[in-house]
């Protein structure tokens, strides 16, 4: 027979819940905070507080640091109440759960470059701000949505270049020509337009295509004519303010520059 | 936890008491051979001019003298596992077995005649009548072969549903015709010599929605009498059919993969019930007359009259007499153990009973002081 | 007479409210109404299925309806049900109308009955009996009690096969799903009958035959019976066999794109041979898959029969397809929340921008699988939307936890209480390079040690690494004979690819090694240290070269690993000696969970020069976990003069084992069991060995990979010791290195 | 010491079947130059005049790397010019 446990919140009005909930939430015990809130939305189902509880669910679990759960959440949120006054700040709220996807506890002591890492969680987050934007232009967390947009897709420019260093460096001329060209087919204005295109020239050059590595030079000249001169001086053009995070950082040590 | 799930069913009755009328007198009895499963070796003795012949599990067939039990001639059929038999007669024994295989044996010596193989487990094999045996496969097919050579004359097929009960209902032989019964709740009156269906009687239909409350096999023996023929189904009906037409007297609900036999002075339909109880019906129109529950899921074979007396073996080889007219027990002794493995023959007032340890016994049918 | 209605008054209600009883009478107020209408009334409220009695009346003119509320249940109780949980019944009855609150009506009671019914039958609990009671309760409410017989499991007497002539019946079913279980598989549900595993056996059955030549084999018909008393099931199959048939003519036919001789090398089906599908469908597959490095990824191969009945030949043709050459065009990287993108990129052997190799695929998954911080990769191939001939590729990785900050202490039996503090990465930072810093104290030894490798330096794959170490150990606590050896020093590691599969590795380092005397050293080691002094600078220079194919580094199930080495101490150094050592390992994968691994270890050392014998600080010891399981750490072989372990110059070990998983948790791929057989010794020198000195175990280990790392645990007894051998059943150890 | 060491075989680009070059006529269509040597890998990014590069490199861990180019191009849809860097017998 089930151990007769003492249930607590057994006779807790739906106000007690959601209380105890949002004083939880507030104190940052987000597990203790996700439970009352499903405690809340099981027994009283309709009414003002489940419908609160309801985004305040996938909050408590992104700050709890479950991702899966919070994404699962806000899309129940979206599912159920379309029309809701406040659903531009779940849109807002799903690329922030994608954004910071894996910021587990070593990345914060030892900051990676996210162009180095798994981007997919970011070109999600991209969709997400955008949908945002295209669907409340004016929602009060527009602003910050297109700021992140913006680095969102420098990243994802520079996850493409990196890559196409990569293959510089074992002289696979094709792949490398295929994701510089990547980077100016898909993500016109990142700031690693220029490196792009400067791979692309080499690319060329390597496969003897000498016309459209002139066609390229020449689409770099007019739009960064500094960048062209380096090209030209045959100086490897870099990204700037090239974060590189840890990977500077290791090749310093004796033994890791590869 | 579920390791051991017990079984919780309902356990079979207890012996009876009962107010013996007489005990019964055993002639003798004798082993035939080893003992086997109670479900892959459904043979009953074969008795013909003087002998009895019976099989073991394993392969082995045995004649003994009807009258003193002892053994005529024995054959080893390699490791042949034998299922079905014996028909007898026409100078010839015939055993079906679980390969599929129908085997005749000379009557006189135990010689192997011929061997036929059949399309699968052989669970019926008939008594040898105008030349003709007709062996019942599990795929629900009948055999018909020909005794002297085995070749097969003709075959018939009615399909069996996706599940169907252990068993088969033993092909009856009648002048001219064969008598036979299917997995799919049909009765079928064959021509014997070219197989043709005279004419085909739905004894019950399927109902439910499981396989298992589909079940309808019409698996028992099915007793003939003044040219009615009173066959009955598992979950299903208890039909009297004329033999000549088909037609249906009457049905009345009733489930038994037994069968039954009919005492023609008193005019009563004794029949063996699913759950083991003992029922006396109206043979005009299928009203109950007595019902003997003593005997509950006891595992009883179908009855066989004697006189005034009906005869059924039980799980446990026990032999219960019953009173055929009010179904009182009358009388019993054990006949060997592990269970009666198929109904008892009658010859003559002598009951020739086969146990499932492998003992063949002979026992007056009779109990009682006339 | 009918009235027009001023007002409807309705009198019985408790639970339902007399709200929603209006919305469902056909009348309101200010309709005419007659008794003509009431059965109307009476049906629609029926209807609700809420009561279970209604009455139509009148009082002037307020239409006044009577209604007799039907229970609502109260509680469901189960009892005797033991096969299906309770919450599983109660979720199948909630489909038929039963649950706490909702209204009860008698109609649903062998709706209710049926449904459980169906639910035991379909596991072939086919006696169970179902009784349910009902009791009233105040404030008109029902309990229900549904009291289960569950019955036994009709279980698989016998499966017989009818017709088969060429195969016996134990040989076609023994791989059966559905039959008796064997004497030892007590747990097993063999016997439990199911449709689904009756038709895969037939399908068994089938595949059986065909692989054997029997081409039209065919299944006639399939009989399920089941007893009375329904405890047991006899399955009968009836085949028919057919004619074996054996291969005629073989040949090619298509657009090969390989030379036709090199393509036919492959086919494994030889004229006159008996046919087999089997061997018919891998030929097929292998030239398919010999077509994907060419980069034909959609190649198909389909061999067509054509059959001589007279010959009871068959003439094959495999018609080759190549389909377009295909081109990778991305490949993406995904789940690597921890690593770079580029450690597992360096790992693929195939590019972007070439043409589809599906060797190299499958030898880039074997070298992502076998990073020591990978738990699983998955790769798949995608179609370009609106290209006929390009792909991208998705690696998807899962990620394990390998090594971390780890402060700890432990007890292992030779080393006392051990206080380690160690950070041993694989993945340091996400960079693919192995840093190892660890310091350790015990009443034994003190240690530090600092290495750093990188697997990748070069873009073609070679590795560099270096370490320094220091380390003080008291040989008394250890259980080695009495003398001390500090010693400190480093060393740097270079690993150069010479193929796929073998790497050659070379070492050159320094070592300064100090024994220290006690009391009671035995004489063989002070003579050692009058001739040689107690002090030695060594420089040393290992090289050695390891081929291997394992399919991953801490889990092996398939795959062969062979090292063999050389290890000189280089003239100038204060001692000269060398060593040599082979280290083979094979490995054969039985089933997907079964593997079988055969190893053998031979270490042998000598001086040279002004040293004539291999120095006794670095004799070789055996015993322990680590080399001969069930014999105490070190304690075989020679021993000095104070009868402790001395060691020697040559020492052979080998083992058979047979992995498994662990029983009762297959899945959980951290943990693997294996039952060995152990046998090894060390000798004084290479002359000493004889055969029947060897000390031989048996028993059963367990490896897990711990988050705080790999853990191996041993339970092993001597199956051949002599007198004064000390032995030790059960053995562990942390932190075992790979 | 220069030890046989591994060293990574590169391959790039579209596989030149010299017979299906040979096929090659000025006047086909897109598809049909597409059927005989599939999808060009090197799509070229400011291309001014309609044309496909078909271009294969193959740099081996040891001795000379392998260029070669076939270029098609393209007048109104059908195929006008057509480059060979390794002409046939070059």
């Amino acid at each position: 027979c089930a151990a007769w446990q003492q249930d607590p919140t057994r006779n807790w009005s739906a106000s007690q819940l959601y209380g105890e909930a949002k004083a939880a939430l507030d104190s940052g015990d987000y597990q203790q905070a996700v439970e009352y809130y499903e405690l809340l939305e099981a027994r009283f189902p309709f009414g003002r507080y489940a419908q609160q509880a309801q985004i305040e669910i996938p909050y408590a679990y992104y700050k709890a640091a479950e991702p899966e759960a919070a994404l699962a959440a806000v899309d129940r949120f979206v599912q159920l109440n379309p029309r809701h006054p406040h659903v531009d700040y779940a849109y807002y709220l799903r690329g922030l759960i994608n954004f910071n996807r894996d910021q587990g506890f070593l990345s914060r002591i030892f900051p990676m470059d996210p162009a180095e890492m798994d981007v997919k969680p970011l070109d999600q987050a991209f969709q997400d701000f955008g949908r945002l934007l295209r669907e409340f232009p004016d929602s009060r967390y527009a602003e910050d949505a297109h700021q992140r947009m913006i680095f969102i897709r420098n990243t994802l420019a520079n996850h493409e270049i990196r890559v196409a260093q990569f293959y510089m460096e074992r002289r696979a001329w094709v792949a490398a020509e295929q994701r510089a060209r990547y980077v100016v087919e898909h993500y016109q204005g990142a700031e690693a337009m220029p490196l792009a295109l400067a791979i692309l020239i080499q690319s060329y050059r390597a496969l003897d295509l000498d016309d459209h590595a002139d066609n390229t030079m020449a689409v770099l000249e007019l739009n960064f004519p500094d960048q062209a001169a380096a090209v030209r001086a045959g100086r490897t053009v870099t990204l700037d303010g090239d974060t590189g995070g840890v990977r500077r950082w290791l090749e310093r040590l004796p033994f890791f520059a590869n | 936890c579920g390791l051991w799930s017990r079984d919780t069913t309902e356990p079979p009755a207890p012996l009876p008491e009962f107010t013996a009328l007489g005990s019964p007198m055993t002639l003798w009895s004798r082993s035939i051979g080893g003992s086997g499963d109670r479900y892959l070796w459904q043979v009953q003795p074969g008795v013909t001019d003087g002998l009895v012949v019976a099989a073991d599990a394993r392969g082995r067939v045995t004649a003994l003298d009807r009258d003193s039990g002892s053994p005529r001639w024995e054959t080893r059929l390699g490791d042949a596992r034998i299922s079905s038999g014996v028909g007898v007669g026409g100078g010839v024994a015939v055993v079906g077995t679980l390969d599929g295989e129908a085997i005749a044996l000379n009557l006189e010596n135990g010689d192997e005649i011929w061997r036929t193989q059949l399309s699968s487990e052989l669970l019926g094999i008939s008594a040898v009548a105008g030349g003709i045996v007709v062996a019942r496969s599990n795929d629900g097919r009948l055999h018909a072969l020909d005794a002297a050579s085995g070749s097969v004359q003709w075959t018939v097929l009615r399909t069996t549903p996706a599940l169907s009960l252990r068993g088969a209902q033993v092909p009856r032989m009648l002048p001219g015709r064969v008598l036979a019964s299917f997995d799919n709740g049909r009765m079928l009156m064959l021509g014997a010599q070219r197989g043709n269906v005279l004419w085909e009687a739905t004894l019950a239909v399927p109902s439910g929605r499981s396989d298992l409350e589909r079940l309808i096999d019409a698996d028992g023996h099915i007793p003939v009498y003044r040219g009615v023929a009173f066959a009955t189904t598992y979950q299903g009906r208890l039909a009297a059919v004329t033999l000549d037409s088909g037609d249906l007297i009457w049905a009345r609900d009733f489930s038994s993969y037994q069968g039954g036999d009919i005492h023609s002075d008193s005019e009563i339909l004794v029949m063996t019930a699913s759950d083991s109880h003992v029922w006396g019906l109206d043979p005009r129109n299928g009203g109950d007359l007595w019902q003997q529950r003593d005997l509950r899921l006891r595992g009883l074979t179908a009855p066989v009259v004697a006189g005034d007396q009906a005869v059924v073996g039980d799980y446990q080889g026990y032999l219960h007499w019953l009173n055929v007219r009010d179904g009182g027990i009358v009388a019993r002794t054990r006949a060997g153990s592990g269970g009666i493995v198929s109904r008892p023959v009658l010859d003559d007032g002598v009951l020739y009973v086969l146990a499932a340890n492998g003992q063949l016994s002979a026992i007056r049918a009779r109990v009682g002081n006339d | 007479q009918s009235y027009v209605i001023e007002d409807i008054e309705i009198e019985g209600l408790e639970r339902i409210t007399a709200g929603t009883t209006l919305t469902y009478l056909p009348v309101q107020v200010g309709d005419t109404f007659d008794d003509a209408r009431s059965p109307e009334v009476i049906r629609a409220l029926f209807q609700t299925g809420f009561f279970s009695d209604v009455e139509v009346a009148r009082r002037g003119d307020v239409l006044v309806v009577i209604v007799q509320e039907r229970p609502a249940i109260n509680e469901i109780r189960f009892s005797g049900n033991r096969d299906i949980p309770t919450d599983a019944l109660t979720d199948a009855l909630q489909g038929v109308g039963l649950q706490r609150g909702r209204v009860f009506n008698r109609t649903i009671l062998d709706r209710i009955e049926n449904e459980l019914r169906q639910q035991y039958l379909a596991r072939g609990r086919y006696n169970v009996q179902i009784d349910i009671e009902i009791t009233e309760l105040p404030r008109n409410r029902v309990d229900v009690d549904i009291t289960i017989a569950e019955g036994q499991v009709a279980r698989i007497r016998e499966v017989n096969i009818v017709g088969n002539e060429a195969f016996d019946d134990r040989s076609l079913t023994r791989r059966f799903e559905s039959g008796v279980p064997r004497w030892w598989a007590f747990l097993s549900r063999r016997d439990h009958y199911s449709r689904q595993k009756l038709s895969g056996d037939l399908e068994k059955l089938r595949s059986h035959y065909l692989d054997e030549g029997f081409l039209n084999f065919d299944v006639d018909s399939t009989q399920v019976t089941l007893t009375p008393d329904r405890k047991d099931i006899y399955i009968t199959i009836n085949v028919d066999e057919g004619a074996q048939y054996r291969i005629g003519a073989v040949d090619l036919a298509g657009d090969l794109i390989l030379p036709a001789e090199e393509l036919r090398e492959l086919i494994e089906v030889q004229p006159g041979e008996v046919f087999s599908r089997r061997e018919v469908v891998e030929s097929a597959e292998r030239i398919s898959r010999r077509l994907t490095t060419e980069g034909f990824a959609f190649a198909n191969v389909n061999p067509v029969p054509e059959v001589d009945e007279e010959t009871r030949e068959v003439a094959l043709t495999f018609f080759v397809d190549p389909g377009p050459r295909v081109y990778v065009r991305r490949i993406t990287i995904t789940g690597n929340s921890r690593t770079l993108e580029s450690v597992y990129r360096r790992e693929l052997r195939q590019m972007e921008g070439a043409w589809f190799n599906g060797d190299q695929i499958d030898r880039s998954r074997v070298r992502v699988q076998r990073l020591p911080f990978v738990e699983s990769v998955n790769i798949e191939t995608r179609r370009v939307a609106g290209s006929e001939d390009e792909v991208d590729l998705e690696i998807a990785v899962t990620e394990r936890m390998s090594g971390a900050l780890s402060l700890g202490a432990g007890y292992s039996q030779n080393q006392g209480l051990l206080l380690t503090g160690s950070l041993s990465q694989d993945n340091f930072l996400g960079s693919g390079n192995r840093v190892t810093i660890s310091l350790s104290r015990s009443d034994v030894s003190q240690m530090v040690n600092f290495s750093v490798l990188n697997p990748h330096y070069t873009i073609h794959g070679a590795s560099r690494g270096f370490s320094v170490f220091y380390q003080e150990i008291d040989a008394e606590e250890a259980n080695i004979s009495r003398f001390a050896a500090n010693r400190f020093g480093g060393d740097v590691t270079y690993g150069i690819p010479l193929s796929e599969f073998g790497t050659l590795t070379i070492q050159p380092g320094f070592e300064n090694v100090e024994i220290v005397t006690v009391a009671d050293t035995p004489g063989e080691i002070l003579d050692f240290i009058d001739r040689e002094g107690n002090q030695y600078n060594l420089l040393s220079t290992e090289v050695s070269y390891t081929y291997d194919t394992r399919d991953s580094v801490i889990f092996a199930a398939s795959g062969r690993r062979h090292r063999v080495g050389a290890e000189l101490v280089l003239p100038g150094s204060d001692l000269q000696y060398y060593r040599l050592s082979y280290s083979g390992q094979e490995i054969f994968k039985l089933s997907d969970s079964y593997s079988l691994s055969l190893s053998a270890r031979l270490g042998y050392g000598d001086g040279y020069g002004s040293t004539d014998e291999l120095p006794f600080f670095e004799h070789y010891f055996a015993g322990g976990i680590r080399t001969v399981r069930g014999f105490k750490d070190n304690s075989l072989g020679p021993r000095d003069s104070n009868d402790d372990p001395y060691g020697g110059s040559f020492r052979t070990t080998g083992s058979v084992e047979l992995f498994f998983p662990l029983p009762f948790a297959a899945d959980n791929d951290a943990v693997r069991m294996s039952s060995f057989v152990d046998a090894g010794q060390v000798f004084a020198s290479v002359d000493d060995f004889e055969a029947d000195e060897l000390r031989v175990s048996a028993g059963l280990a367990m490896t897990w990979m711990s988050p705080v790392g790999p853990l191996s645990l041993s339970y092993g007894v001597p199956l051949r010791e002599k007198d004064g051998d000390e032995t030790q059943s059960v053995q562990f150890l942390l932190g075992a290195a790979f | 010491c220069n030890v046989p060491s591994f060293r990574l075989d590169v391959q790039q680009g579209n596989a030149i079947d010299d017979d299906k070059v040979a096929q090659l006529r000025e006047g086909m269509t897109a598809r049909q130059v597409a059927f005989l040597l599939g999808t060009p890998q090197v799509k070229g990014t400011f291309v001014r005049e309609d044309r496909w590069d078909y271009v294969y490199y193959h740099r081996p861990g040891r001795g000379a790397s392998e260029l070669r180019r076939v270029s098609v191009f393209f007048d109104h849809g059908r195929v006008a010019r057509i480059e060979d860097t390794q002409a046939p017998g070059g």
